[in-house]
């Protein structure tokens, strides 16, 4: 027998069965300026090397040079799905660094908005999971109809539909009046009746179950000792969830459940966001009914010139795609001396390769849709 | 139709000899396999001009020619499973490469 | 009745009651046929800051103080402050240049300007053909009358224009009691140029 | 006759519904047991009614119904290949019983099974097994006929090595398989033969054309002065050796007891065995053909022969047996040799009558030893049974009766058929109707001391002790669904040999008086009873009391015990003759080789060497070399270049078909 | 064309023969030269208007009233757009590609029948043709992928690829169906057998339990050969960007746009032949007003179903590469064999009724074990706990 | 009917020559479904049009796919062949076997009476109808034991080609 030849012969043979593609940066389905170099044979994924930065934006270091507050408005940009948890988490630090006691109806009005956010954030994330999966637009605009009715609300409420900057450490910058409260109830009466039709639309589709189930699992030891957090990590199993831990604002005295799956697959990723809606709808319901009267601000807080006590603070909050957490050094002066993020869309994102591997390339699209990740936040 | 037979005999040799002349050239076993396709066709192509020419009534030739075409599809088939299998043992699919008979 | 292929069949009947509905209910369509409809701006929304003018453009509120150049996040603004001839401030801005290409539309210059002059607007046709120079808002665009703001925000104006009366009429009460403390005074203590 | 026609045209469904059941089991997941054996029953009891309706219409006729259905399977230029079917009373009694007891065999195998993990595959394979049998049965077409007869020996080598894992079943499925088909030489010659002098494989067609319709045709001369009639029976009756276990190529019955138990019962009862003993009554006119009651032709008498022969030899061998399956094994190729030796005599009635009711109480007792093994636990040695008879009072009772039929005690089935084999190779054949007798003597006894080895005395399981974990239990009654299967058949046993005079007169065989038949009749009671008071003088008396104890036989007999539990040493003579002569031949030439050729050769080498020195020392080596060199320097060229043409490139090889081609074209153009 | 054939004969009496002979010749191919491209810039439009409501949108309605003239618009657009070709790519196959993606789409044409008699060729092997040419798309998709010297494109032709072989088989069995009930291969003829009953109505093969099998297994097949939702994974703009067509811009894009909707059409095409009784309906038959109905109805049925294509479109979402091929071989292909036994069984069973209740049991039967086999690829129901 | 003889031969002959002499496979490729085509358009000249489409459909639609695939299995994707393997001993070799072959066929053709024969005439035309019937009645052991290889030959191939799959 003849040995195969150690060198390629000159008659044109290929070298590697190989085929590296570049999925990204601008490509349709990377949800942003992300992009995946991926290693395929024939259809499946090998190896699978996610690239970020290239919305990178320097936030960190750009709010260490700025007083408490200009960095507000910058936090809105990081999810800019969901600027109002992202204010909520940053108000949260500094509150907690400054001792600043926020009052009650500032605290509903915040749980208001984090779950409205989070409806619209869930809402339009499954939309775009199955735009992902090739439904030619009309689920992921279904979804957009509903996220726009909660965008006007935001609109009416903070002035912008996305940059919302409403938070301010202790309350929130304008108060809710009866209209506005009225639209808030309207929005979450109707928010059933949509949720209901896009299931029908799309959870008992043969198709999607076709596509999701059974794939991109990801299980729970590796979500836990990834890090992983939000539905995620629900959906593998993992029973956190920063609302019941921590029961920051005024969590502690509602009453809802934190659905948690237990395969952690595409499909779980879905159907937990379709499951954690109608646990805000819940939470909407009881805050709405419950909201009492009072001021929204505390009256201490400044400004200019506000100052906080040396010191260090962690402030996070469940975020519509998980742990959001502000890390905050304070020297005393007007500004942070460290100012760090912990972004749940970036660190999610560090098992996408693990899902993928072994999948088609048509799976780590849905995969990489099922994680729900935000280019803002990933690179800040 | 005015052509006679022979016209189509001569086609048919023609291109039997251009999918020899390839079989015999070329180096790429995906070729030469390409080289015998052609033979084939033109071998079917004598059957179908015979039966135009002389046995117009009945189907058989049509159905030889059919039969032909079965083995001639399953013949590549194998054969381009062969190519592939030998690639994978040569990493080439020159077949010069291929003499493992080698008197 | 669970039958292969329900998922799908309950699907077609969702996207067909769209269909049929779009044509029925204009409540179903959310688009807006823009340059013809458009959405009426809540009183809260925000676009780009301007500065607000009581009389005439000649006297804005503004005094060009630079707190609002200081405070915004983005550094946007851009201030020089209007003197005479001599070199004395004339507590107006001679340049307010906003960059809206910078502009990140936050509104804390608003929150933080001591003067109630500078204002977020609810105009969004800012659409420019230039890069550069075209997204620069100088001064004589940025200023706009009080009666616009009271057009757009009639609300939050009339909170600002009761806040300014009482102000000035604080002051006026503060500068009427002080004339009549000088004049007390005066009437005390011979004037001072008198001595000299 | 219409509806025997109407009948006729359904026999296929016979094997057809069982076949389909096997289909379907093939399909079926593994968990799916209940469904399994389900089938398989229902489809052997829908085809036992089939068979049923066409036995008792062959009923109540005057004379031999024989109604067939041929087809054209299929047309290859002139030849038409065409199958058939066939209902006469040989058939349908055949499928009668095959179904009837093969259902019972079914019954008994989903207990004996019970536990199996590959019990679909089993019944998949059971219901393949009857199917064919089926088919082989009422198949008019001798290639049909052969394919059946094939497909059972197939079925016979996956069931009998059902448990692959154990090395002697692999061995024996394989023996099995392996033997048989020798035999299947002879038949698929006698086919080819059959086919070539009559040009038809039909047997039997409406216009009297088919091959046994036109014997007379058949009477030239064939082989070694036989006509040819007879060559082709001697040829087919080779197959039927292989396949009914006659000497000598029985040897694979008894390894075939690696099988599971229902699987023996089906085999040595109802299907396999019984194919070559019904191919040879199916094929009868081809054995007569030519000769008569005073001249019998040469298959007659090796027919009769090689069975009074097997009967003796096997039932010698019985005797000294402690597998409880191997005893019944060595007596159903005992049996066999009865039944053959019945058809050689001339006797196609008594000869089909006694593998009828043996495969009732055969069957019987192998579904009897099945429950005995599965009541002990998978004990098969006999000595480490006894004292059963306590503990399993029903598959006692069942298998005494199978045991008297067997034995040939009136009024048991076996009693009437025995006699009448005895009788009708009384009329032929001394010598042989001698040999049956002591076999039938030997029946007796041997299953006599079955009876009290494995009934009678105490329980011996215990003796080797608890450690091999199954020892120590108490042995208990079966489950129902292994009981009642053998209590219906008991029942078989008993009253079927009545119905011997019907039976004879069912098959067209007209009344004769026979002589001798006190005598015959006498001797074989006689000899029967003798052989069961033998048994328990030895056995009866004082049962073994350990397992370890020898047997009673052995202190008297000695090595001729030995011998016979060794089975005459026919094994270790196979392995000492054919295949050790192959060897030691091989050594031989090998050795031959050695010293005889090559010491030759090196004389001659040393001689021309010697010649070839003085040559050369004569001064040849200038001239001759020489030239001797140039020459074989061409030849070394030539060599060279042809070696160039065997490149290994397909394309030269291409080429040269061109040019080839070119040269034939060329010739063509110079003719 | 005979049929016009006759009628210009009668018509123009004293014209030479030959001009009539020529014209009958040019007059269906300018016919679907004309008509098909034409219906396919108003499906561009009708496709974009309909999913725009599916959606809750309005869809192009700027162009001319209602946005009829939206067609035009994008043609216009589309050829004033630079065409771009590749720096590596092989130029010529990348030119031939587009070119001819669009002609198997118009030659299904020439076998469809719009009206009694009006065919452009009535071929003895018709519908064998219509599959066979429908086949060739495969090669220009191939060609168009590969030339582009795009990892996306080629694998978008790989898909392509392997997709139309792979649907071929199935399609081209439950075509079979339809050829054994007719006994020909002639589409006219099929269509001719679908007439008479009840309005010309009740004869249409989907209104037999078999037709209906065959006529789901069909559109299928229809929507995967021609790469339509929810089987467009050559394209797969999420996944590839488009695939095959990835490198192609202004006219050549519009080509294969265009080549896209033509094949899609002429599946729509066959099946309302096949199936929907092609122009049979109330009214049509001989005769100029027969005819103008008949060829209403065909272009009614046409219409019907690219709307089901687009509702389609408009619904689902897409399948994985692995599950598209198994659900070909592992569903379509079986079930379309379980079909042609149905026909046999409709053809030889002699009780109309009894037929229908064999013929229905028997599919229903199948395609219950068929489910049941492929049950695994729907997997299970979920369970969620709350903590 | 001349010209399209002659126009078709061309193109066939073309395809061929392609076929065996281009130096990109996949360009080889398409010039052999050119081939196909050609073959296909003279079977529909010969009014043999069922076996014409069955041509396509499986040549066209099968054979050309399936060498296309293996050239993908086979090569780097560009299909771009090795150095110039043209105008060698071996090319000058194969070449005038090929000619000669052609040549000598042609002499042998002319040299026969068969050659002048011209068409019987267009009627009695054979129906696929006809060709079904021969093909299930007539011929059905043929068709069965085609089937058969058919089968056999997809096994096989399948084997021979997973087999490296298989093993690692």
């Amino acid at each position: 027998m003849i040995a195969a030849p150690s060198t390629i012969p000159a008659g044109g043979a290929i070298t590697t069965q190989l085929l590296e593609i570049s999925i990204g940066p601008q490509h349709p389905s990377t949800h942003g300026v992300f992009r995946m170099d991926v290693v395929l044979d024939g259809e499946v994924v090998r190896a699978l090397k996610p690239v970020v930065g290239y919305l990178h934006r320097n936030h960190e270091q750009l709010a260490e040079k700025m007083s408490w507050l200009g960095s507000m408005p910058y936090t809105d940009r990081l999810d800019y799905f969901n600027s109002m948890s992202n204010n909520w988490a940053y108000a949260l630090a500094v509150e907690k660094l400054a001792g600043i006691k926020v009052p009650e109806r500032a605290e509903y009005i915040r749980v208001i908005m984090a779950e409205l956010s989070r409806l619209q954030n869930h809402a339009s994330a499954i939309g775009f999971l199955l735009q992902d999966c090739g439904a030619w637009g009309t689920p992921l605009l279904y979804a957009f109809k509903e996220r726009e009715k909660i965008l006007d609300f935001f609109e009416t409420v903070s002035g912008s539909r996305m940059m919302c900057n409403y938070f301010r450490f202790g309350g929130v910058r304008v108060d809710l009046n009866d209209e506005m409260l009225a639209m808030a109830r309207k929005i979450v009466a109707e928010f059933p009746k949509f949720l209901d039709e896009f299931e029908k639309l799309m959870t008992t589709n043969e198709v999607v179950l076709a596509r999701c189930q059974r794939v991109g699992i990801l299980p729970k030891e590796l979500a836990i000792a990834g890090s992983i957090s939000g539905p995620v990590a629900r959906a593998s199993g993992v029973e956190y969830d920063i609302r019941k831990v921590d029961k920051y604002g005024v969590y502690g005295q509602l009453e809802f459940g934190v659905p948690v799956g237990a395969v952690g697959d595409v499909y779980d990723r879905y159907y937990i966001r379709v499951l954690e809606m109608r646990e805000s709808v819940k939470i909407l319901q009881q805050v709405l009914r419950d909201i009492p009267a009072g001021p929204v601000q505390a009256v201490e807080v400044k400004l200019r010139g506000f100052k906080i006590p040396a010191g260090d603070g962690y402030g996070r909050v469940e975020g519509a795609k998980g742990e959001l957490g502000f890390y905050l050094v304070s020297e005393g002066g007007p500004k942070p001396y460290r100012y760090h993020i912990r972004p749940p869309s970036f660190i999610n994102l560090t098992v996408l390769e693990d899902m993928c591997v072994g999948h088609k390339v048509a799976d780590a699209i849905i995969i990489l849709g099922s994680i729900d990740i935000v280019l803002g936040e990933v690179d800040r | 139709m005015n052509i006679p037979l022979g016209h189509y005999l001569i086609l048919a040799a023609i291109l039997f000899a251009i999918g020899l002349a390839g079989a015999l050239t070329r180096k790429n076993a995906i070729i030469v396999l390409m080289g015998i396709e052609v033979m084939f066709n033109s071998a079917i192509l004598n059957l179908v001009a015979f039966w135009h020419y002389k046995h117009f009534a009945v189907p058989t030739a049509q159905l030889f020619a059919i039969f032909a075409i079965a083995i001639a599809a399953a013949e590549s088939a194998v054969g381009l499973a062969l190519v592939i299998a030998v690639y994978r043992h040569y990493k080439s699919v020159d077949v010069d490469e291929m003499k493992e008979l080698k008197g | 009745m669970n039958y292969p292929g329900k998922g799908l069949v309950e699907g077609l009947a969702v996207t067909a009651r769209n269909f049929v509905g779009s044509y029925f209910y204009k409540d179903r369509l959310t688009t807006v046929q823009y340059p013809e409809e458009r959405i009426q701006t809540p009183e809260n929304s925000r676009t780009f800051p301007f500065l607000v003018f009581d009389e005439s453009p000649d006297k804005p509120r503004c005094t060009a103080c630079k707190i609002c150049e200081v405070e915004c996040p983005p550094k946007c603004i851009y201030i020089v402050m209007d003197r005479d001839d001599k070199g004395k401030p004339l507590q107006r801005p001679k340049a307010f240049d906003i960059d809206i290409s910078v502009c990140m539309q936050c509104q804390i210059c608003v929150e933080v300007c001591p003067f109630e002059s500078i204002k977020m607007d609810n105009d969004y046709e800012k659409s420019k053909y230039g890069r550069f120079n075209d997204l620069v808002q100088r001064l004589p665009d940025l200023l706009k009358s009080n009666d616009y703001y009271r057009q757009i925000k009639p609300v939050k104006a009339a909170e600002v224009d009761a806040k300014l009366k009482a102000e000035a009429e604080a002051k006026a009460a503060k500068k009427a009691a002080a004339v009549a403390a000088a004049a007390a005074k005066a009437a005390a203590t011979p004037p001072a140029g008198s001595a000299t | 006759m219409d509806h025997l026609h109407k009948l006729a045209r359904q026999q296929w469904l016979i094997p057809a519904i069982p076949l389909a059941a096997a289909a379907i089991q093939s399909l079926l997941p593994r968990s799916a047991k209940k469904l399994s054996a389900g089938l398989c029953l229902m489809a052997m009891g829908i085809s036992c009614l089939f068979a049923l309706r066409a036995f008792f219409a062959t009923l109540g006729h005057a004379e031999v119904v024989r109604a067939v259905w041929n087809f054209t399977w299929f047309d290859y230029g002139t030849v038409s290949f065409k199958l058939g079917f066939i209902l006469d009373p040989l058939t349908a009694a055949m499928a009668a019983m095959v179904t009837f007891v093969g259902f019972w065999i079914f019954v008994n195998a989903t207990g004996y099974m019970h536990d199996d993990e590959n019990f679909t595959r089993f019944f998949c394979f059971l219901s393949l097994f009857a199917a064919a049998m089926l088919g082989l049965v009422v198949s008019n077409n001798i290639l049909l006929l052969f394919m059946c007869w094939e497909l059972v020996g197939l079925c016979s080598y996956l069931l009998i090595g059902f448990w692959f894992h154990k090395p002697s079943a692999a061995a024996a499925c394989k023996k099995a398989f392996i033997t048989t088909r020798i035999g299947d030489v002879g038949f698929f010659l006698g086919i080819l033969m059959l086919f070539w002098k009559t040009g038809t494989l039909n047997l039997y067609t409406a216009e009297g054309t088919g091959a046994l319709q036109r014997v007379g045709e058949l009477l030239g001369p064939g082989w070694f002065g036989w006509s040819v009639a007879t060559t082709i029976a001697v040829l087919l009756f080779i197959g039927a050796m292989g396949k009914s276990a006659q000497f000598p190529l029985h040897v694979w019955l008894p390894d075939a007891m690696e099988g599971p138990t229902p699987v023996s019962a089906l085999i040595h009862a109802a299907t396999m065995v019984a194919a070559g003993v019904f191919m040879v009554g199916r094929m009868f006119p081809l054995f007569i053909a030519g000769g008569s009651l005073e001249h019998p032709t040469f298959a007659m008498d090796m027919v009769l022969y090689v069975g009074a022969f097997t009967a003796l030899f096997s039932a010698t061998i019985a005797v000294a047996q402690f597998d409880i399956k191997r005893v019944l094994a060595y007596s159903t190729c005992s049996q066999l040799g009865f039944m053959v030796m019945a058809l050689g005599a001339g006797g196609l009635v008594p000869g089909q009558f006694h593998l009828l009711t043996h495969a009732f109480f055969k069957a019987l007792l192998f579904l009897g030893s099945g429950c005995v093994i599965i009541g002990t636990h998978h004990e098969q040695d006999m000595r480490k049974m006894g004292g059963l008879r306590k503990y399993m009072p029903i598959t006692f009772v069942c298998y005494l009766i199978g045991m008297l039929a067997l034995a040939g005690v009136p009024p048991f089935a076996g009693f009437f058929s025995k006699d009448e084999v005895l009788l009708v190779t009384f009329q032929r054949s001394k010598l042989a109707w001698g040999m049956a007798t002591f076999a039938a003597f030997l029946t007796a006894f041997y299953m006599t001391r079955q009876m009290f080895m494995v009934f009678a005395g105490k329980w011996r399981g215990g003796d080797h002790g608890a450690a091999h974990g199954h020892g120590g239990h108490e042995p208990h009654e079966v489950p129902w669904n292994m009981w009642l299967p053998i209590a219906v058949l008991s029942l078989f046993a008993i009253g079927l040999g009545f119905f011997g005079g019907k039976y004879a007169h069912y098959l067209g065989a007209e009344e004769e008086e026979l002589s001798g038949k006190a005598l015959v009749m006498g001797l074989s009671v006689t000899v029967g009873t003798l052989g069961i008071l033998l048994g328990w003088f030895l056995y009866g008396r004082k049962p073994l009391a350990h397992a370890s104890d020898p047997d009673p036989l052995e202190s008297k007999l000695g090595g001729l015990f030995t011998c016979l539990n060794r089975k005459w040493y026919v094994d270790e003579f196979y392995e000492a003759t054919i295949i050790r002569a192959t060897m030691v031949g091989g050594t031989l030439f090998r050795v031959i080789d050695k010293r005889l050729v090559d010491g030759i050769l090196h004389s001659i080498v040393w001689i021309v060497r010697g010649i070839s020195q003085v040559c050369r020392w004569v001064g040849d080596e200038f001239f001759i070399n020489g030239g001797f060199d140039a020459g074989c320097q061409t030849v070394r060229g030539s060599g060279w270049l042809m070696s160039k043409l065997q490149s290994g490139r397909v394309q030269n090889y291409f080429r040269i078909l061109g040019l080839g081609t070119i040269i034939l074209l060329v010739v063509y153009f110079l003719k | 064309m005979e049929t016009i054939y006759q009628l210009l004969h009668v018509t123009f009496a004293n014209v030479p023969a030959w001009t009539v002979q020529v014209a009958a010749f040019l007059i269906p191919i300018a016919f679907i030269f004309g008509v098909y491209p034409a219906i396919f810039a108003l499906t561009t439009l009708v496709e974009r208007k309909a999913l725009g409501r599916i959606q809750n949108r309005y869809g192009p309605n700027r162009v001319g009233i209602f946005g009829v003239l939206q067609p035009l618009a994008d043609g216009l657009k589309i050829l004033l757009k630079e065409d771009i070709v590749p720096r590596v790519a092989d130029k010529f196959t990348h030119f031939l590609a587009p070119v001819l993606i669009v002609v198997p789409g118009l030659l299904v044409y020439l076998v469809v029948p719009v009206a009694p008699g009006m065919v452009a060729v009535d071929l003895k092997i018709g519908v064998l043709f219509a599959l066979a040419v429908g086949t060739m798309s495969a090669i220009a998709l191939f060609m168009a992928g590969w030339a582009s010297r795009n990892k996306f494109s080629l694998l978008g032709a790989v898909r392509a690829v392997a997709q139309v072989v792979s649907y071929e088989v199935p399609t081209v069995m439950a075509g079979v169906a339809v050829i054994m009930a007719a006994g020909t291969l002639s589409t006219l003829t099929i269509v001719q057998r679908q007439g008479g009953g009840i309005l010309n109505i009740s004869n249409w093969y989907v209104f037999r339990p078999w037709g209906l099998v065959g006529f789901v297994l069909f559109v299928i097949g229809g929507l995967a050969e021609s790469a339509r939702c929810p089987f467009d994974l050559p394209e797969a703009e999420s996944e590839l960007i488009g695939g095959y067509h990835t490198e192609y811009s202004g006219f050549k894009f519009a080509l294969f746009q265009m080549g896209e909707y033509l094949a899609g059409m002429a599946m729509a095409g066959v099946t309302v032949t096949l199936f929907l009784g092609g122009y049979m309906g109330p009214g049509s038959g001989p005769g100029l007003v027969g005819s103008l109905i008949a060829m209403l109805w065909f272009f009614s049925k046409l219409a019907g179903m690219i709307m089901l294509n687009i509702w389609i479109r408009g619904t689902w979402p897409r399948l994985r590469v692995d599950q598209l091929m198994g659900f070909a071989w592992k569903v379509l292909l079986p079930l379309a064999l379980v079909n042609i036994v149905a026909v046999g069984f409709w053809h030889f069973l002699t009780p109309r009724p009894l037929a229908w209740v064999v013929t229905t049991g028997w599919l229903v039967i199948w395609f219950l074990v068929l489910t049941k086999c492929n049950a695994s690829a729907i997997l299970e129901k979920r369970e969620y706990r709350y903590v | 009917m001349n010209i399209a003889f002659w126009i078709i031969s061309a193109v066939a002959v073309l395809g061929a020559v392609l076929a065996v002499t281009l130096r990109n496979l996949v360009h080889c490729v398409l010039a052999l479904i050119l081939f196909f085509i050609g073959i296909a358009a003279h079977y529909f000249l010969l009014r043999a049009d069922f076996l014409g489409t069955v041509q396509i459909l499986i040549y066209v639609g099968a054979v050309a796919v399936l060498i296309l695939f293996a050239i993908m299995l086979t090569h780097n994707v560009t299909g771009v062949d090795g150095p110039k393997e043209l105008l060698g001993v071996k090319w000058w070799s194969g070449a005038a076997i090929a000619a000669t072959l052609a040549i000598l066929l042609k002499k042998a053709i002319l040299s026969d009476p068969l050659a002048t024969l011209l068409p019987a005439g267009d009627k009695a035309q054979s129906s696929v109808a006809e060709i079904g019937k021969a093909l299930v009645a007539g011929w059905v052991v043929s068709l069965e034991a085609i089937a058969i290889l058919l089968t056999a030959a997809l096994i096989g191939a399948v084997v021979i080609a997973l087999e490296e799959i298989q093993k690692s």
